[in-house]
């Protein structure tokens, strides 16, 4: 079914740092549907903005793509050269960066910032055209026509979010890349900036992949969820079966340690801290942390099996082991 | 004790400025250190040694038209030439961080009258002020005498740099907590500000002792300076009065200006390494 | 208060409006002479290069600030600069051929008692703009430097000794003198840098000679007797050049001189001694002020067209009129004595000091005035004294010896202490043309116990007028002929014969003796050189006994002669004049100057 | 509120001028040189003759020019003067005015060094940047070091050698001078350009050389933090060309400090570079306030420096005003 829009493929990423190559992101595959949401969660430092990074073809010196595949349609991303890649990004890829505080130029003017995008790719645009266009996605993504003029320091958080927004999505690219959008807005600031999105994705019928750690936010959004940890994915599926029954002992860690409102001043986190990715032990990097630690978790690293729809990496389902 | 040298290795190798700054100091005090043990001062006074000879095995540099042997004079000019520069450097950092701190930190009218005068004596050229004291100085300069006058002058950038160093610093947050918690405002310069600033004060001595030197070879050059010592500007002064550059006296002018340019290399690297040691963000970058 | 913030506000933008405008000012500045020159353009004349004598000279701010100022006699201008030969003498005189040559004048005498002084103008004479030049020019000029006095240049000179100047007719002009002034005549005559310049009465009566610029290039100013026409002044150079016929000038049309070969002379400014010799070497430049001997030396043999005064052998010049000494303050104590002077006299080696500051190219001085032709004989007069007076002598143990008799010990160091403990200490100043020799002579007084020291001071000028030093080393213009008298006046404390007329006492030396002396050489005609070789001989045996000043070198002017494409340079072996082409008498140069292709 | 911050600022301007005219007027008087003496033994020390009435000359323009008056008469005068730009006369030089004197040194001050700020900034921030420009050619690399030694080395020294190989060695430049000797000033006329930039060259060359070097080292260490920016990935994601990243975004953030220390540098050249302009002999405002030094001549010292405060004062004054137009972010509140 070659509705597949985006393939990774075994992707790995190391930074060659003076201590050794610190493997960020190691063997992950995973694809996304045309106008699929995905959702990747996994704590701070589990790989995921390299994921996102590495699709957009950002990743500098000392971070490289040391294997896999990125395939956009029939294209692998990974072996295009820079003039090439530099054409899909916006064209094809749009990116709604993290800190939205200072991602906007801050001595140009919030249309000159959109319109160098839309010249980057397409020279023939007539003056009076391009400024239309800035109007028309400004208030697609809800803001009035006046917030051109203005500069970066004259909007608020939520407004420079959503010019972010608004420039990622202005060339209607097939993928639209979110790495954790929201998370220096407040609680309403951040519903109305997803809400946006999500009505622009239906309309565009663009795939999201959204990264992030807020599993509430995950919830509401994403169609699908991948759980990311030390660099490898452990657990990928739909996200309500996956809410209901997570299979990979991390998810059911993680999914457990979200504050509900029933019970007050109970906060429970996960033990432990996060393998050191450099000298990577041999089987599963969770075997540390792992309450349903066996004996073969810290010899053989578990392979993603399918697991009743799902597919988790984790030897508890590991048909040979149990029997 | 080796770890420490191991850790100092591994430091320099990311700084290498700092490492190659030092270098080139330590060769210039080396030739100075072992060149007047071996070549007596009283060659680099006039008469002293037959005149106007080219580089032989007698005079290693040869000499110059009044009878001065030239590696005497470039070895004694090292010498005084970096005395002048410390002397004023320390005099201008010793002024300069005083100001800096009273104004940066006191604020106020201080703040103004201080700032105000620095910004007066930035406009006015430097060269007048300087000749009128080198006149007030009355008997024939000496080499103090030159330091004196170059010292005039010396504290102003200082203050500046340092003003605007401790300024940042006063608004950063753990001063703001020293402040609170009732450290009276001497006890926090001293225990809280200096710590802090030391490597930056460091840095900001080499360029006072780089800009003394500057100006005293520049007040030499022009014939400003103390003719009977044999510093490196006299001899620079020396070079241009006989017009050796027209007479193929390489010997004459070339080694001073090899010195002169080793000498601010150094002290230039030195500066920036020890920025680097100062403000670590920079380091990043080499 | 807001109006006055107004008024602030624009006050200073005409500041900032001025500070764009000087640069703009430069631009339309330049307009200005640019129209001028612009006319002048096409009246710039060519002239080939083999007609052009190039001059490197003064401006040492790399430019000409005199450019507008043709008018002698004004403080700012020096006659050095060019102005010099616009004004032609009523008489020259060349000390080396120790001749009088008449010139605007044709005779001259004195009343019986010196108190009147008459000359007779040569006939048909003519300023530039055809105004004859007549006895009204020469009385004004004298009249109005008596008014004058210390506002310009000469004034106080003149107005010591001239009460008026008479017109008798137009080619006759009586000087009255308020007191007998037998030299006065010698004095106004151009030799060196003396002589008092002749002026147009019609162009400058009526005008202030302290502003008047005598410059307009348009008018034709400034109006001269001369053939020369200045043709541009600019910052960086100034042109002049020779009228084009010869009945534009009195003398080539009167038969009395011919025109000279000269056509075009063009000043450029001295930047520094490697820069000058390098345009001399390359013929960019025929001539220039002096040259170290180490570089005239090379330079003349890069390029063998170049010669000096003594062709291509030292010492490369001619003796100048300025002997060089050592003045030692005569009231500071140690330096009172003259057993200490005689001692410093003794300890200076001046062999060694010529062989090391010169390379052996130059002379010592004997005596304080120059080793002239017209002097000499005053030098043989006194050449018994010299005996027991050896002024050259370099003789360490007669010195020590002196110092010994006087009480002096050598303290620990080696340095020489009188009774009471305290050093002779000789703090030495000058000015940068010193250097070569001041740090030697401090280094031999070092060597013989002396704690000497040189430095040439910013103030160096300031202190020695106000006796504010213990030594100085200087040249002092004195007598250049005739007699002695312009020489020893430099030492007199004070004088009746000319009143207010004594100079600044440099060497703060005492003696009534030698005052009286010298007041009657004052008033000793020039024609009687048996008394005044008399009177010498006596002024001569106090000074040699006080030595109140101790002579080091002649001073030589080592001046680069191009003979690419001029000869005829006066040289030793022709001596018409001194080849010092700043001096007044640079017009007899030009005159004489023959073109080598 | 516009108004107020000019008005606040242009006090400061006005403040910083007296001050500094003050410390001017007084500072030569402390001495007890008179320039009228400098001049008479500069022309001994040239001819020969010593000017016999020469103590009376002194007294006759010093009451010309009021310096026998008490101090503080002639302070007030002073003050007055310069109120109405009247630099009087120069009295070494008189009946030379002032003005006359700094209109013919100051185009050649501002030409040489204004020239020489700008293109070693123009070059120097350049060569800054790109050597932190990711994609920059690496052969830069090799180009900073060798600059850096030239920015430590004091430029005079550096014009000496330049002048031994270039000027006298084989001649391809000339020695001195503003501009060769015989031709005539004539603004307008290229040929004369020609001469005057090929007699510049050399003193250009020599200050360049050691400019280029500081100016990089700032501009590199600006371009490093910018290049560490969010903006920049946001940039990059947006598939911009590689030209466009480096000029509209790094170079146009990184670049604004550097104009603040331009601006005071070119306050600085009206001073003029004394010891270039002496080495060179060039013939600027530098060589004409030494010579002013040397001599003692107040009224042109005291002219020269009205002109040097007021350019720099000038200069932050107007990069007060224009600072927001360059930075957006700053605005007219109590900056």
């Amino acid at each position: 079914m070659n509705t597949q829009l985006l393939k990774l493929q075994e992707l790995q990423v190391f930074y060659h740092t003076d201590e050794g190559a610190v493997k960020a992101v190691d063997g992950v595959t995973l694809s996304l549907a045309k106008g699929e949401r995905l959702g990747l969660v996994g704590e701070s430092g589990c790989g995921k903005s390299t994921i996102a990074m590495t699709i957009m073809g950002l990743i500098k010196s000392p971070g490289r793509i040391e294997g896999g595949k990125i395939l956009l349609g029939e294209v692998d991303l990974t072996k295009l050269s820079e003039g090439e890649m530099r054409r899909l990004r916006l064209n094809q890829v749009g990116l709604i960066p993290q800190g939205a505080m200072n991602s906007l130029n801050p001595v140009s003017r919030v249309k000159d910032q959109i319109i160098d995008g839309m010249r980057a790719h397409n020279q023939q645009i007539s003056k009076r055209e391009l400024r239309s266009r800035v109007y028309e996605v400004l208030e697609s993504v809800g803001l009035r026509r006046g917030v051109a003029r203005m500069y970066a320091h004259e909007l608020s958080g939520g407004m420079k979010q959503r010019v972010c927004v608004a420039i990622a999505i202005s060339l209607h690219p097939q993928v639209v890349i979110a790495d954790e959008p929201t998370s220096a807005l407040d609680v309403v600031v951040q519903r109305e900036v997803m809400e946006t999105i999500g009505q622009l994705q239906q309309q565009l019928g663009a795939s999201v992949i959204l990264a992030g750690h807020d599993m509430g936010l995950m919830a509401q959004f994403v169609d699908r969820l991948a759980v990311m940890y030390a660099g490898k994915l452990v657990e990928i599926g739909p996200v309500k079966e996956l809410f209901a029954k997570p299979l990979h002992p991390y998810t059911q860690l993680l999914l457990a340690s979200l504050p509900g409102l029933a019970e007050r001043g109970v906060f429970r986190g996960i033990p432990g801290l996060t393998p050191s990715l450099v000298h990577v032990p041999p089987g599963c990097l969770f075997y540390p942390r792992c309450p349903r630690a066996m004996e073969i978790c810290s010899q053989e690293v578990p392979a993603l099996r399918e697991e009743d729809g799902r597919q988790v990496a984790c030897h508890l389902y590991n048909s040979e082991v149990l029997t | 004790m080796n770890r420490r040298i191991l850790a100092a290795m591994r430091y320099t190798r990311r700084n290498p400025a700092l490492a190659v700054g030092i270098g080139l100091l330590l060769a210039i005090l080396l030739f100075w250190g072992i060149g007047s043990i071996f070549v007596p001062f009283s060659r680099t006074s006039a008469l002293s040694v037959p005149a106007s000879r080219v580089p032989s095995w007698e005079f290693p540099l040869g000499t110059d038209r009044q009878g001065r042997d030239l590696l005497a004079v470039m070895i004694a000019g090292t010498s005084l030439t970096l005395r002048i520069g410390l002397i004023a450097g320390f005099i201008g950092i010793f002024i300069g961080t005083i100001l800096g701190f009273v104004s940066a930190y006191y604020r106020g009218a201080v703040d103004t009258i201080i700032r105000g005068s620095v910004d007066v004596l930035l406009t006015v050229p430097s060269l007048l002020v300087m000749i009128l004291v080198a006149v007030a100085l009355k008997g024939g300069l000496t080499v103090e005498g030159m330091a004196l006058v170059v010292s005039i002058l010396a504290w102003v950038w200082p203050t500046r740099t340092i003003r605007a160093q401790v300024l940042t610093m006063r608004e950063s947050g753990y001063i703001r907590v020293a402040q609170l918690s009732g450290m009276s405002s001497p006890e926090i310069i001293v225990k809280e500000m200096m710590p802090n600033l030391l490597p930056y004060l460091a840095a900001s001595l080499v360029n006072a002792v780089a800009a003394a030197i500057l100006a005293s070879i520049g007040l030499e050059a022009l014939g400003l300076g103390p003719m009977e010592s044999p510093t490196l500007g006299m001899t620079i002064y020396w070079v241009l009065h006989y017009s050796a550059l027209l007479h193929g006296m390489w010997w004459w002018w070339a080694p001073p200006i090899i010195i002169i340019v080793i000498l601010f290399v150094g002290l230039f690297l030195l500066s920036t390494g020890l920025d680097e040691l100062a403000n670590p963000r920079v380091r990043r970058s080499v | 208060m807001k109006k006055g913030i107004l008024w602030v506000l624009l006050s200073w933008l005409i500041v900032a409006a001025f500070v764009l405008a000087s640069c703009g000012e430069a631009v339309p500045g330049e307009q200005e002479e640019e129209e001028e020159e612009e006319e002048e353009e096409e009246g710039l004349k060519e002239v080939s290069r083999d007609r052009t004598l190039i001059l490197i000279w003064s401006g040492t701010e790399g430019r000409y600030v005199d450019h507008e100022l043709w008018n002698p006699f004004s403080i700012g201008s020096n006659h050095q600069n060019g102005p010099g030969i616009f004004y032609e003498p009523l008489y020259y005189y060349s000390a080396f051929a120790d001749e009088e040559i008449p010139w605007l004048a044709e005779s001259y005498e004195y009343n019986s008692d010196n108190t009147e002084l008459t000359y007779h103008l040569r006939p048909d004479v003519t300023w530039s703009d055809g105004v004859p030049f007549t006895a009204e020019d020469v009385a004004y000029t004298l009249n109005t430097l008596v008014d004058l006095g210390p506002a310009v240049r000469w004034g106080v000179d003149v107005e010591q000794f001239v009460d008026e100047a008479v017109v008798v007719n137009p080619l006759t002009v009586k000087i009255k003198f308020n007191v007998p002034a037998p030299k006065f005549h010698h004095f106004i005559s151009y030799k060196y840098d003396i002589g008092v310049y002749m002026v147009p009465k019609h162009i400058f009566e009526g005008q202030d000679w302290t502003v008047f610029g005598h410059f307009d290039i348009a008018e034709g100013w400034p109006v001269t007797t001369s053939p020369w026409r200045l043709a541009l002044s600019t910052p960086e150079q100034k042109v002049i050049d020779r009228v084009e016929s010869p009945d534009e000038w009195w003398a080539s049309k009167t038969g009395f001189a011919d025109l000279p070969k000269v056509e075009r002379i063009i000043y450029l400014p001295w930047v520094g001694e490697t820069q000058t010799a390098e345009a001399v070497i390359k013929n960019e430049a025929d001539a220039s002020l002096d040259l170290r001997p180490h570089t005239i030396s090379m330079c003349m043999e890069d390029n063998p067209n170049l010669i000096s005064h003594t062709f291509h052998e030292p010492p490369y010049g001619y003796v100048d009129w300025w002997p060089i000494s050592l003045i030692v303050n005569c009231e500071h104590d140690h330096f009172d004595n003259k057993d200490v002077r005689w001692a410093l006299s003794y300890f200076m080696d001046r062999d060694e000091l010529i062989d090391v500051a010169y390379g052996g190219a130059g002379t010592a001085s004997l005596l304080p005035w120059p080793s002239y032709p017209s002097l000499d004989p005053f030098t043989e007069a006194i050449s018994d004294l010299l005996e027991d007076y050896p002024t050259n002598e370099y003789n360490p143990g007669k010195g020590e010896k002196l110092l010994t008799d006087a009480g002096y010990t050598k303290d620990s160091e080696g340095f020489w202490v009188d009774a009471a403990g305290s050093r002779i200490r000789l703090e030495m100043l000058g000015w940068a043309i010193f250097e070569d020799i001041g740090p030697i002579i401090s280094a031999q007084f070092r060597n013989h116990g002396i704690d000497a020291s040189y430095a040439s001071p910013p103030d160096a000028s300031d202190r020695m007028d106000r006796g504010d030093f213990d030594g100085c080393l200087r040249g002092h213009g004195g007598s250049v002929a005739g007699d002695p008298y312009f020489t020893f006046r430099m030492y007199q404390s004070a004088t009746l014969a000319v009143p207010g007329g004594h100079m600044i006492n440099y060497y703060r030396w005492h003696n009534d003796e030698f005052d009286r002396l010298v007041d009657e050489m004052a008033i000793t005609s020039m024609a009687e050189p048996a008394t005044l070789k008399e009177l010498t001989h006596d002024v001569m045996e106090i000074w040699l006994e006080e030595l109140p000043d101790i002579q080091v070198v002649e001073w030589y002017h080592r001046i680069p002669m191009n003979t690419t494409y001029w000869t005829n340079w006066p040289t030793e072996d022709n001596m018409y004049v001194n080849g010092a082409f700043w001096h007044l008498t640079f017009g007899m140069i030009l005159n004489e100057l023959e073109p080598a292709q | 509120m516009k108004l107020d911050y000019i008005a606040k600022r242009f006090g400061i301007f006005l403040l910083v001028i007296w001050l500094a005219l003050t410390v001017i007027f007084f500072l030569p008087r402390f001495s007890t040189q008179n320039p009228i003496r400098e001049k008479m033994n500069q022309e001994m020390l040239r001819g020969g003759y010593v000017q016999v009435g020469m103590e009376q000359m002194i007294e006759e323009y010093e009451s010309k020019f009021g310096l026998n008056k008490p101090l503080w008469e002639q302070y007030g005068t002073y003050l007055s003067d310069m109120g109405r730009l009247d630099f009087g006369y120069s009295i070494a030089h008189y009946p030379k005015t002032v003005k006359s004197m700094l209109s013919e040194g100051l185009p050649w001050s501002i030409g040489l060094l204004g020239m020489t700020t700008l293109i070693a900034f123009g070059v120097g921030s350049l060569l800054g940047a790109l050597l932190a420009w990711r994609r920059a050619p690496q052969v830069l690399r090799y180009l900073f070091p060798p600059l850096l030694v030239l920015s430590a080395v004091p430029f005079y020294l550096l014009g000496l050698v330049l002048i031994f190989f270039l000027a006298f060695e084989n001649s391809w430049f000339p020695l001195f001078g503003g501009y060769s000797p015989g031709t005539v000033t004539d603004w307008l006329s290229i040929s004369f350009w020609g001469n005057v930039l090929h007699h510049s060259f050399l003193p250009a060359l020599s200050m360049i050389l050691a400019g280029i070097g500081l100016w990089a080292l700032t501009m590199r260490g600006m371009m490093v933090t910018v290049q560490g920016e969010d903006y920049m990935t946001m940039a990059e994601a947006k598939g911009l060309k590689g030209s466009t990243l480096f000029f509209r975004y790094a170079l146009r953030n990184s670049i604004l400090p550097q104009v603040t220390s331009l601006v005071l540098a070119l306050g600085h050249v009206v001073g003029g570079a004394v010891l270039v302009e002496v080495v060179f002999g060039y013939p600027g405002i530098g060589t004409t306030l030494y010579h002013a030094i040397r001599e003692f001549d107040y009224f042109v010292i005291q002219g020269i420096i009205l002109i040097v405060i007021v350019a720099i004062a000038l200069g932050t004054f107007l990069l007060d005003v224009a600072y927001p137009l360059l930075d957006p972010r700053i605005t007219y509140r109590r900056a």
